[in-house]
């Protein structure tokens, strides 16, 4: 789960990582008051879970009040990388001298937070990483013991001159990796972290994702999502324990496992077809499920035909097969085409199941993604 | 001989009376492997369907000689059980459990670095050697005695490789489920090091998926140290970068993760890489060749 | 550093470890009001930093609001071990059906925390301890991991038969751990646990000492020091950054090192003297250190002589002197005889000042205290 | 030989721009000791009575060989320059600081675990090798080269003892200090070990006090490991139980840790334990004839 850049300057506040006071503002006129009460020049900056903002013209500062005002509604309702804007930042714009990267994530080869620092901060860390990786320094952290002072210290030396700034800049990477540790994140991030006219660190941009298998012992940063941000469908996915994301095709696949599900998308592909989306049902399926993963596609009217790939293990044919017959039977007349292939644990039960319901189910893969894309061509 | 799991393995089920863990320990008792003991904390002295259930794990090893963990417990016991399971001396630990925090997962490698038990999971389906042992929960009627290791980061997906080797009459030694957490016990160059020292197993399956870079490292590690034949499928070629597909681990990260850089490297240590799941069965006779 | 059973008892209840529900009078009259808020019967127990408080007669069951105030007012002001009683605990008194022990310490020998548990809890654990040990279940706890749910389970299982009540002894346990490493605790006791006549848990008393050194990162914890509960001079002495325990003798002991103190003590003993204190000036021994021992040692009447064994290391000679010159010099005239040993860094410049102010001192430790043991028995 | 320290040793000097750093920098360096650098985090680049200063314990280790270091920061950085010694390579610390909390010491030994360093204290008057070198702040001017290892818990003690010897002729291999809290780094039963392991000491003085059962312990090891004579001293005789006496150490807990019961530990081990500190002399002439 992603909160946005103002939540994440909050945590980070309460770590004692230092922050430009801010607030959010969702229309213009607030923006305004807000302005009046930082003082200009401030930031007017979208709140949006996507990078680029700054390309796009979502961060904009403002030298006067009415220019702020201006600036947010402009900025407020922009869409970026499709997501609307909603919210604005608005917090004091400070002086530059320098600006520096920070981050930690948990690194899959050594199983480990690692922790990364660059002086070439702001512009785009990504490419820094492709082009110049020895301009980031990186530790992989003994979490039993996690980041020691002197560690913090040998990292930040490396990237600042002066023994002040670098000390500073230690205990924020301190607070940064506990804040990380404590709060479940899957990645934080500082981008850039400058150096102000007065010698001062500021967090100025602050990203911070949590991993969702952690969210039920985290409840306040569960509490921090931000549902308007969210695209419905995969909200109302998730609500039901489903995995959706949607594409722009035409073949809607209903898949148990992420593995077989991109494999069922690919083939789509591979066979002239454009799947209209990723949709896991998980382990342990039950009727509910389906029913709910139907309800999801069907609001996508890009969708042509309905393809369920079920390889029985964790999750019981005959659920499956129940919980279409039920879905069916609730949305009364479903005028799209259904394609389904039931193999595994209880695929006998569930083929009667669906005879019953005069549907028929195939039992191989490549036939089923077949019939699918031919159905959708039509 | 085949790998991991065999007729000596003697499996204790934690988590042996909720849902999941009640059924699939029956599901493995039926398909032959010997499930001596079930273990939930409080309901010790009972026994299901003839399995005698202890309260703590120590004392299915002490008394019932149990040597392979299997656990079906709760998300937020789970990564405790890992570690119960370790210090009572089972070698091997297949966690079937889901959604444990990646930073739970963390420290439980940290703790099983101590000592000798190796885990496969969390989020995983498990392991199967045909005709001898399953422990977790694959179907068993897909599989088929033979000489064609499997190992998979993902579950239905390896389901489906397994039955079409099956139904090509193409049988396999030993089929595993790493699962697709970011932090997984087991990785494929730890998989890919038994079946190479494996002389029931003549060739090697990897099935892979996008997110981390295992497969890139599993390539590395074949061309320098693997004799054997290995072919691939890597499934997520028209994932969107960013997105989550259901696992974790499935993000496509920075610059590294994609099936097509996946795949690169692969076909680079010669390895071929099936286009679609149904090759994987030609590429796999090719090579028995 | 100890804390009341009633402030360790609020500690653990933040922790989640049940504790009867109860409040400190220092009246008889507020006793009355707090049993009557509570309810008879009651417990009304005596506050005091030593063990044998219910030997003592310092613990006592009320059945009337009447009962409560009477024995209040009977434990109030009473002496235990040399120490009066200025607070009681009022609470609920429960049914108790078995009592069981918990413990942490840090243990010396594993240098890790080890977690007890006994089902012969209530009675006197140190004799448990000395007769029986088997039944004191211990177990080292890796602190890099802290203690393991299953691992508290095992603790817990092998006292009580009933699994619904080892469940809960259980999770007390992880609390109790969590609290004693989060704390900084150098121990923590619940004596007795007992199962009420409802089969649940309660914490009827609670141990809770601090490791001094952690003081300075446990503030809230420093608060609660009872500075009342004190002996003054001890109290004076830790302002000052010295280490004093009064004791019965004559010779007053100012010594450099808790070694050669205790040695210097030893040696008085010996020689047919009895000291008066023991007192560590510590290393880097200041002149106010110097002056504050001498007007401690003054306060104590018993005193006869006053004996300086200073062996210069990190302290210096130099220091000592000048302490003991200056501390003179305010004090006006001095009764007492002082007897001086000097050794070590900077001895040669401590003599010269000491002869400045017409003192001498002698070279060897056995002469210092053969001097002082002798001076004491005029 | 000697042990831990000799004129191989480079010391740097953890802390060194310190009120008590800077001054025993200096003590150890006109001692003879061989004192390579200095650390201070902010400072590196200056120097302190021509004694270069470093940010980083490594930079010492890399640019001037320091093998040995001296800790003199405040308590609450003193954990962490412990585990930067080790880690930059050191293969002694030595740590004067005193006032570290309990559990801290508790996570910095569980650090030291996994590497190689030793530690001797914190809390302690460090290490001195007559004639070679000084790590610490124990007064050069009162040992003399000889054959006599002592080590100790205290450490104005330990300087009477050694006074005594000296000044009766008896010259000492090496004095260590051990310190005085709960946690320590090195204990009797590991210098023992060395001293018996040293061609250059012949006795070995121990001088112990109340808390703890690490005297017993190193009655039990000396009786089944040691061939070398070895006298012994306990202070705390006198002391009330349960009454703090300065050190976190000397606190006399439960039924162990007196001074009586570790005399009769000693004694039963057939060592010898002198009533005053002075009776020391007199036993290690006895043991040396």
């Amino acid at each position: 789960m992603k909160v946005h850049e103002y939540q994440a300057k909050d945590i980070f506040a309460k770590y004692g990582i230092p922050v430009p006071q801010g607030r959010v503002a969702q229309s213009p006129g607030v923006a305004r008051e807000l302005a009046a009460g930082i003082g200009c020049p401030v930031m007017v900056k979208a709140q949006v879970h996507v990078g680029g903002r700054g390309k796009a013209g979502g961060i904009k500062m403002a030298k006067t009040l009415g220019e702020a005002e201006k600036l947010a509604g402009k900025i407020l309702g922009m869409r970026i990388k499709g997501l609307q804007v909603r919210k604005v930042l608005i917090y004091r714009a400070l002086e530059i001298k320098s600006e520096a990267y920070m981050g930690i994530v948990v690194d899959r080869h050594s199983q480990v937070p690692m922790v990364m620092v660059s002086a070439a901060g702001g512009v785009d860390i990504e490419e820094v990483a492709r082009e110049t990786p020895e301009k980031i320094h990186r530790l992989a952290v003994d979490p039993l013991f996690g980041l020691l002072p002197f560690q913090a210290r040998e990292l930040t030396f490396s990237i600042y001159e002066d023994p002040g700034i670098a000390a500073q800049a230690a205990k924020i990477l301190m607070q940064l990796y506990r804040a990380f540790w404590e709060c479940d994140a899957s990645l934080m991030e500082i981008n850039p972290l400058i150096v102000s006219d007065q010698n001062k660190l500021w967090a100025l941009d602050a990203k911070f994702n949590v991993d969702d298998n952690a969210l039920y012992r985290q409840p306040k940063i569960a509490e921090m999502r931000d549902l308007q941000a969210e695209i419905p469908e995969e909200l109302m996915a998730r609500g039901k324990g489903l995995s959706y994301v949607k594409l722009d095709g035409t073949v809607g696949c209903v898949v148990n496992g992420a593995g077989l599900a991109m494999g069922t998308m690919d083939l789509i592909k591979q066979r002239g077809g454009e799947p209209a989306n990723f949709l896991d049902i998980g382990g342990s399926s039950s009727p509910e499920k389906v029913t709910a993963a139907m309800h999801i596609l069907l609001r996508d009217t890009n969708v042509k035909v309905i393809l369920f790939n079920i390889f029985g293990g964790i999750t019981r044919c005959d659920d499956v097969a129940n919980g279409l017959v039920t879905a069916l039977g609730e949305m009364g007349k479903v005028d799209l085409p259904i394609v389904i292939r039931l193999t595994g644990t209880a695929s006998r039960e569930g083929r009667e199941i669906l005879k019953k319901a005069n549907l028929l189910a195939v039992d191989s893969m490549a036939e089923v993604v077949e019939k699918a894309v031919q159905m959708a061509k039509v | 001989m085949s790998i991991l799991v065999d007729d000596q393995t003697r499996v204790v089920v934690q988590g042996i009376t909720g849902r999941d863990g009640a059924f699939h320990a029956q599901q493995m008792a039926q398909y032959g492997t010997k499930v001596v003991a079930g273990v939930t904390p409080g309901k010790g002295g009972q026994s299901m369907a003839d399995i005698p259930i202890y309260n703590f794990v120590q004392e299915a090893v002490d008394q019932e000689g149990a040597n392979t963990s299997v656990i079906y417990v709760p998300h937020s016991f789970a990564d405790d059980a890992i570690c119960e399971a370790a210090e009572a001396g089972c070698q091997l630990i297949v966690c079937i459990t889901e959604g444990i925090p990646t930073l739970e997962m963390v420290r439980v490698m940290q703790y099983l670095s101590a000592g000798q038990a190796r885990l496969i999971g969390p989020n995983c389906p498990g392991i199967i050697t045909p005709g001898k042992a399953k422990v977790g929960i694959m179907p068993g009627q897909i599989v088929k005695a033979g000489r064609v290791g499997v190992v998979s980061r993902s579950g239905t997906l390896t389901y489906e490789v397994v039955y079409q080797l099956t139904l090509a009459g193409i049988g396999q030694s030993t089929c595993i489920g790493l699962g697709g957490d970011p932090i997984i016990g087991t990785r494929f160059v730890d998989t890919l090091e038994l079946f190479e020292a494996d002389p029931e197993t003549d060739v090697v399956v990897l099935i892979g998926e996008i997110g981390g870079t295992d497969e890139e490292e599993a390539a590395e590690y074949i061309s320098q140290h693997v004799t054997k034949p290995v072919v691939a499928f890597i499934a997520g070629l028209t994932a969107p970068p960013g997105k989550r597909m259901g696992h974790a681990g499935a993000i496509i990260s920075g610059g590294s993760g994609t099936a097509r850089e996946k795949i690169a490297a692969l076909e680079a240590a010669g390895i071929p890489v099936a286009a679609k799941p149904e090759d994987i069965v030609g590429l796999v006779k090719e090579a028995i060749k």
